[in-house]
């Protein structure tokens, strides 16, 4: 189980095969699945040019890896790996890589979808986006989950 | 007591500031009450706090060197 | 979408990072889900030492290309890729690829599980395991799919 | 009339042979006709059955230059 927060641009594809090759034991897990999230260049109807996305170093990660142990809790699986990007970006970049190792595709489907979910409804993360008008402001909710983050802690 | 206090995102860009030590006099103070020392804004939904890199609400009761973070909802992924 | 049979070792992670940088217009999918499943070394209680995938050429690609296009019928997706052993392998050896872009994610992750659900359970492909011992076998049912084959063709 | 039919893994080791030319005198006939010519296997459960590429059962009526395939359930993936 392991989250890295990075400044760089992330290669998912390269990121979750270096993790495989370093972390699983050959020959004992059935599958992955994996969920990777990328910059789209559209958003709410404006066209965006670039994001910044800011964090809370330490919280980040400690509540990442808070929700990946309630995954590794609730389902049989091997092993997670969580990668997500911070800092300037452009359309087109990988932001988030949620990889989900297991014997039986179901409890790695079931976990990768509840770490997604829960990590993009909880994580403290902040996209600040750019317009191609040249407009800076803050994202004021999830398009895909509009109002949830207002959950937490209550 | 003394607690460490830090801002993120749009909260950053009101308080303007990203992070200060505040000093109690006495030696109890809840999250409510450090809020209203560092901001005229009225605590609500869209205030999200957490101490020593935990999520929490304004009830919570500080200690002495705690971290305590203010910031707007989560936007992540 | 498209479908490849692979005769040699495949490279699940370089081959979804090929098809995307080829066949993804940038910038406009939000997200991708994989299924990568592999070889594992041990089956219903053996110790496997090599396996040998026989599958139907012609027919194997027809009813997967069939299986996807039901995905996109039935999810708002933009694209899928499949790719799938055949011949021999060994243990750690990546068998299936299933990729499936779409805008929200919640789309990607159903039409993948349904693709790889389905095709687990009804493309013809059939396993031949061989044992530590020697011995070899033709695998008689799916172990995470007991019996469902039977359902087709009813 | 005639149909190429193949057969494939553990059938294929059953029957002896992975492919063949069948011919039927009349203009007419199913896949059960077919199977009863080629095997001595009762039709069950574990026999699948296509037609030019497409799962079908073995009520199917057989055209002149139909591929027809005989194997077990699938085990992929």
């Amino acid at each position: 189980m392991k989250v890295k927060i990075l400044k760089d641009a992330m290669d998912p594809y390269k990121e979750v095969s270096d993790y495989e090759r370093e972390a699983l034991p050959p020959g004992k897990h059935g599958g992955v699945v994996l969920f990777v999230g990328t910059m789209r260049d559209f958003n709410d109807g404006n066209d965006v040019r670039a994001m910044s996305l800011d964090h809370y170093p330490g919280m980040t990660e400690k509540h990442i890896e808070k929700v990946m142990q309630e995954a590794h809790d609730r389902w049989d699986i091997m092993d997670s790996y969580v990668v997500h990007r911070v800092g300037d970006m452009v359309p087109t970049d990988p932001i988030v890589l949620v990889a989900v190792w297991s014997a039986h595709r179901r409890d790695s489907f079931d976990a990768c979808r509840y770490i997604i979910n829960y990590l993009k409804e909880s994580a403290p993360f902040w996209k600040c986006e750019v317009t191609k008008a040249g407009v800076k402001h803050w994202v004021e909710h999830n398009s895909e989950d509009p109002g949830v983050a207002k959950r937490i802690a209550k | 007591m003394k607690v460490k206090v830090r801002y993120f995102a749009s909260l950053r860009d009101k308080i303007g500031r990203s992070d200060e030590q505040v000093s109690f006099d006495g030696a109890s103070a809840t999250v409510s009450d450090l809020w209203t020392k560092v901001s005229n804004i009225p605590a609500s939904d869209s205030i999200l706090v957490a101490v020593n890199m935990e999520y929490t609400n304004m009830n919570h009761k500080l200690k002495d060197g705690d971290e305590v973070a203010f910031f707007p909802p989560v936007t992540g992924g």
